[in-house]
């Protein structure tokens, strides 16, 4: 069956400025939010827009997303026709490669994609944090009749030498791409969300795959490539809540970001659910001294002392006189009688000590305690 | 493994806690928070290593069906096994409805058809963690015809009140059954035999059946066949009455009886939702309490049970409080020893104060 | 949650001896009798079996044999927890490798494996004919307290000598291991069906990576070692139909052996069917001047000519005057009039045109005419 | 694209179809050799793009429910759409039956919590080909309030005298509804209006309609509303007798009749079976015939349409025949003009003669 749309995830990253968070699984694999994985956003996203067909490209340690997005159900991407479908670099008859960039991933699924017979495929990055409704970027390019649509955000001008800035004339066609300008002429960065027109697209992967000096990525190679060739490139403009959550930093303060009264992310929009794999756990337990304020709880966590700005995952335990701040705790971890954590990111199924001190809150650096590790009690860790 | 059939009979009595049963069945209250009180029987029978389950409704089915969905919250959604759901045959006029046999033997070809072995067959009004495997395994190793569930109460207490009881013979085969108030062993109304002889009894091809209930025509065959009785010391409690279901919820905030029915080895599964974590903003204040995903509390909670997505403004104070699915709760409002169905609106300011004995409660939809 | 058994397939390889049959597919993914692909009858013996837990290893041209397998529904092996997972080679820390060999690709998804906590593990091969209640094989394996069990098959003794040969003691357990032995001592051949107690398995798997002369194969290097540790090596026999579809003569030998009226494979058993992917398909229609004798007929076929002792896919039109005897004819094939074809395997969507004469009765090779052939009108192709 | 929920109205006469009808409604009969005549009426609705369905059943709805499952086989198992079956509740007694406007309204809040902009309510047995989408372009395009479907038959025959007919104005819009032998424009019983629209009809919230039957209430509407007639000019069937059933059965052995019905790029879907294909032993004389898969044919079939599974001996001879699901002929029966209902053994020498108005009905499970 052809499909109008398809979608692809690009999840191959190995995320290395996540440290220790991503020695075991790829970046989009992530927890998130006290609930999700950064995935699950763009996974929903491509759910709530009704696209049906969504390749996830991977190849860096695909076991735990993999068997996170399982059959896809819990997005709805279960689909006799279609649905998620995870791309691993394979073997072909002339032998097989890893995949060397974003273009040349998908240069290696060109036959995947040609499969579905899609007009138009959508290119998105894993480890972004956004609500978005493709198909309102699609009914764009249509309307604009573009060969191809870049989603833009308005950033303060001060930070726009930070990212791909795009260049526009009124009409929001795109005259020219600067990546990391110095001096950027305008303030709408690329948010790494591609929309072409499949044949176009197939033609100039097939020729950059062929130019040996390419680094076969799309912002530096294909997207300049198509602009040379006076491709018809629009930019789409969006507004809301956007977070690549590439570092360590960012990803905290994309946690942290959830807390704010104002939130535009709203986890709590029935309008547009964030779809996220079930954890198999009963409500979560507040005990008789606890206190939490302003903060994000899980499914399953038993609380008995003090939370305040932070984010805690599903069966985290919480032991009393224990105060935590400005803290992600993830999944399954114990945190002992009388422990301090301030300003720091604890991984899945840890345990730290009775009595430990971990971060501190007017620190710049955000603390960071790996997954499975475990904290002799009286430990110091700032 | 010998593979058993599971069978959920929800031809249950909802004649003593109707305030929460006009548009749902017993087995469709919520319950501790996230789940339905059939969600506990289905999750023992997953547990127990069964994937082929039938749910035999009474009325008010849509809710069952609902929740249930295709079963994939509970693994059983499968190719040639998983769980079925069957509504009594339009041809049954309600004043019918009491007869579980005529509703089952509607659907006996299904049963005809199964592979299995053997049939456990239970309510979801008893909500324990009973494992049938190793019920099972009582049963073929006494080799008995029939075996049933039952839990010997220490204490007397008014929960089981309205509950069978049997009279258990030194080598615990059932000498009989009786409704008495304080006895004892109180039989779990689960039942286990080769599947061959459920057909026959649904079928009365067994002499001396001839009862409308399941049950009676079980106990009838007492004298013919070996009815042993099966011994579950665990977690039990009987929901048919508002009063045991108003406190044994909140009998769970208790972590010694919370651990014996929730544990990682034996999980309750349940339909998701999609809910985010719970929100607590900044004038949240919540102690001893149970709090489902998708909340938003900026208020005073004490004592309570909060289901899912509930909303509880600035200024509010509730205590000994259950508060189902969808339930907003308004500033100041205050809230003592009361049960709020699903989707109620409590205005601002509003006072209720129930007693421990006697909550007040208020049915799904109202605005208050 | 922890399964008792959890089953891996080979499906890596890539099939040369299969020709122009396999040169954009892996060979589990060929078409077989009328209807399936091989690897329907490994998915449907664990699904028949109740293994609940696959992985489909696979690293040559999968991208068929991927959307063929898709969630696993036709198999019942889209679980919530398990089901069929599809395992390519992946980017560690360290980098990564293709899989070199069968027990290197196992090596490779221990991670996989200890995921699922199995106490055994069944290794399959993805290309094998044949229907086995693996239930009975675990059982057996436990109540010889084995540690490996290898399922066997009784051969000629005169053909032995192209197998794997296990010579047992009285009780069937191993103490010598022959590939391919110009003397064989026994019968027994080995079917590459071995079931094993995880732990013992990963031992082996970890040393023989060590072995920089190893092979990295279970036949050669693997169960050799365990014998030679003393490892409990069991015999399991088997009976039944079974064959290895490795080479053109073997796949159409194994269709053939279907159209015996006393065939063992019987696909027409209810109580072990073998599941397939389904066609959307009608119900075949057979014309009014139309001829079938002693064949299988694939569902939307329309069939005008004559069809003697032959296998035809779905979706495949015969037109009048056709001749089609003694061959296989894949999906979505047209054979046009008055054209002759003996002893052939046509592959899938060919056109051969009118007055065609493909493959000779009496000829030892088998015609073979692969994926998407045109074939001019009035050709002689023998 | 706009939005439609697909709505399958199951409330049809059966009365002249009823040697097929006594185990299942008219949705759920066999037809051109695999399929069910439901699988029509989805296969449209799925294919015009539509992914949430919601079929209401009157009786007998067991067959139905079997058939659908979880409606992986449309691709409508989805997470938040996909196909739904809503049976009559428990309280209507089966001489309310007629009145679809009860059945539905029992479970308006469905159709009030879906999404879509648009409903299209169709029955099952009218099998045709139309495309909804296509249906709601013109539906837009001429600001219709309520677009219903018909066919012009050019030539008078009797397979649609019980059809209610259309008269039609200039501008296409509906003039009146009547039921009258020889008419030309047949009603489909297909209709399109805003989801809106259909709520307040089912509720008699609309002036004027004070009608049991849908249909009816719509017709009511003719001189407020802005009713138009959507030409459809393609395959179509009625089939609500044994004499349509079994002749355009037969009719779809033509090449010419067919292809109308199936194409690649309008599939037909329904439930797969894990079928071997068809065998075709050594005595097989089989010419002019549709065969499903599972089938074993050992004898000689002309002019005839065998369901899976069919099994057919040596020294059998049937034509124009009809042989449902998992029938067995045995050796040298000789059948003519005969429909064999599902699972019907015929046994060695028998000899069935029907006539082509008049063919020999065997029901389900007889043996013969």
């Amino acid at each position: 069956m052809s499909k109008e749309v398809i979608a692809l995830i690009l999840a191959g990253g190995q995320g290395t400025r996540l440290g220790s968070l991503t020695k075991k699984m790829a970046k989009p694999a992530v927890a998130f939010g006290g609930k999700y994985r950064i995935i699950d956003f763009t996974l929903s996203n491509c759910s709530n827009s009704d696209i049906e067909v969504v390749g996830v490209l991977t190849q860096f340690e695909p076991l735990v997303l993999n068997s996170y997005i399982g059959i896809g159900a819990p997005w709805g991407l279960d689909r006799r026709d279609g649905g998620v479908t995870i791309l691993p670099p394979y073997l072909n008859e002339e032998g097989g490669e890893w995949y060397k960039g974003t273009a040349n991933a998908v240069y290696q699924n060109i036959e995947f994609i040609d499969l579905h017979k899609p007009k138009y495929v959508l290119i998105l990055s894993g480890d972004h944090i956004y609500k978005m409704d493709y198909s309102k970027l699609i009914s764009f390019h249509k309307e604009k009749e573009a060969e191809a649509t870049i989603a833009v955000l308005k950033v303060p001008l001060s930070e726009a030498s930070r990212f791909g800035i795009m260049n526009t004339t009124e009409d929001g066609s795109i005259y020219e791409f600067e990546e990391k300008p110095i001096e950027p002429k305008s303030n709408l960065a690329s948010m790494g969300i591609y929309l072409f027109n499949w044949d176009i697209l197939k033609k100039f992967l097939l020729e950059d795959e062929q130019d040996k000096k390419s680094h076969h990525d799309f912002g530096k190679n294909v997207i300049p490539n198509m602009l040379n060739s006076g491709v018809k490139l629009m930019a789409y403009p969006f507004s809301g809540y956007w977070k690549d959550v590439g570092t360590i930093e960012s990803l905290w303060e994309a946690n942290m970001d959830l807390l704010e009264s104002d939130n535009e992310l709203d986890l709590f929009d029935t309008n547009w659910k964030i779809y996220s794999s079930a954890f198999i756990q009963p409500a979560q337990y507040i005990g008789k001294e606890a206190k939490i304020v302003n903060s994000l709880i899980g499914e399953g966590c038993k609380i008995y002392g003090t939370i305040i700005n932070s984010v805690i995952f599903p069966g985290v335990y919480i032991a009393k006189d224990a105060i935590i701040s400005d803290t992600v705790v993830m999944e399954d971890t114990i945190i002992n009688e009388s422990t301090i954590i301030n300003k720091s990111i604890i991984g899945n199924r840890c345990e730290i000590g009775q009595n430990c001190k971990v971060g501190k809150t007017e620190s710049k650096n955000i603390s960071i305690i790996s997954d499975d590790f475990y904290m002799e009690g009286g430990t110091i860790y700032v | 493994m010998y593979s058993i059939l599971g069978i959920i009979n929800l031809n249950e009595d909802d004649s003593r806690i109707e305030e929460l049963t006009y548009n749902r069945p017993i087995a469709a209250i919520p319950f501790a928070g996230r789940y339905r009180i059939i969600d506990f029987t289905i999750s023992n029978m997953v547990n127990s290593g069964i994937n082929h389950v039938f749910i035999f409704t009474r009325d008010k089915y849509r809710s069952i069906t609902d929740h249930i969905q295709t079963g994939r919250a509970w693994d059983l959604e499968r190719k040639n096994k998983g769980v079925f759901i069957f509504n009594p045959l339009q041809n049954y006029y309600p004043y019918l409805r009491s007869s579980d046999m005529d509703i089952i033997s509607d659907y006996l070809d299904y049963i005809y058809y199964s592979k299995e072995k053997y049939v456990v067959i239970s309510p979801s009004y008893f909500i324990s963690r009973i494992d049938y495997s190793k019920m099972l395994k009582e049963h073929i190793e006494r080799k008995a015809d029939i075996s049933v569930a039952y839990k010997k109460i220490e204490k007397e207490t008014g929960e089981y009140s309205d509950s069978d009881c049997l009279i258990i013979g030194k080598d615990n085969r059932v000498i009989d059954i009786i409704n008495k108030k304080g006895a004892k062993n109180v039989f779990m109304e689960t039942i286990m035999m080769e599947r061959k002889l459920f057909m026959d009894i649904i079928n009365k091809r067994i002499l001396g059946t001839d009862k409308d209930l399941l049950k009676d025509a079980v106990f009838q065959l007492k004298n013919n066949l070996k009815i042993f009785a099966y011994n579950y010391d665990g977690y039990l409690v009987k929901i048919d009455t508002i009063n045991t279901y108003y406190k044994e919820n909140l009998e769970l905030l208790k972590e010694s009886t919370m651990s014996k029915l929730f544990s990682d080895s034996w999980p309750v599964y349940t339909k998701a939702k999609d809910e985010p974590p719970v929100k607590y903003q900044v004038n949240a204040e919540v102690t001893n309490s149970m709090i489902a995903s998708g909340c938003c509390i900026d208020g005073t909670v004490e004592n309570s049970v909060l289901f899912r997505r509930v909303g509880i403004q600035p200024g509010v104070k509730i205590n000994h409080c259950i508060v189902m699915q969808n339930s907003k709760i308004g500033e100041n409002a205050v809230l003592e020893h009361v049960i709020l169905d699903k989707n109620v609106v409590i205005s601002s300011g509003e006072v209720l104060r129930g007693t421990w004995d006697d909550p007040i409660i208020i049915e799904k939809n109202q605005i208050i």
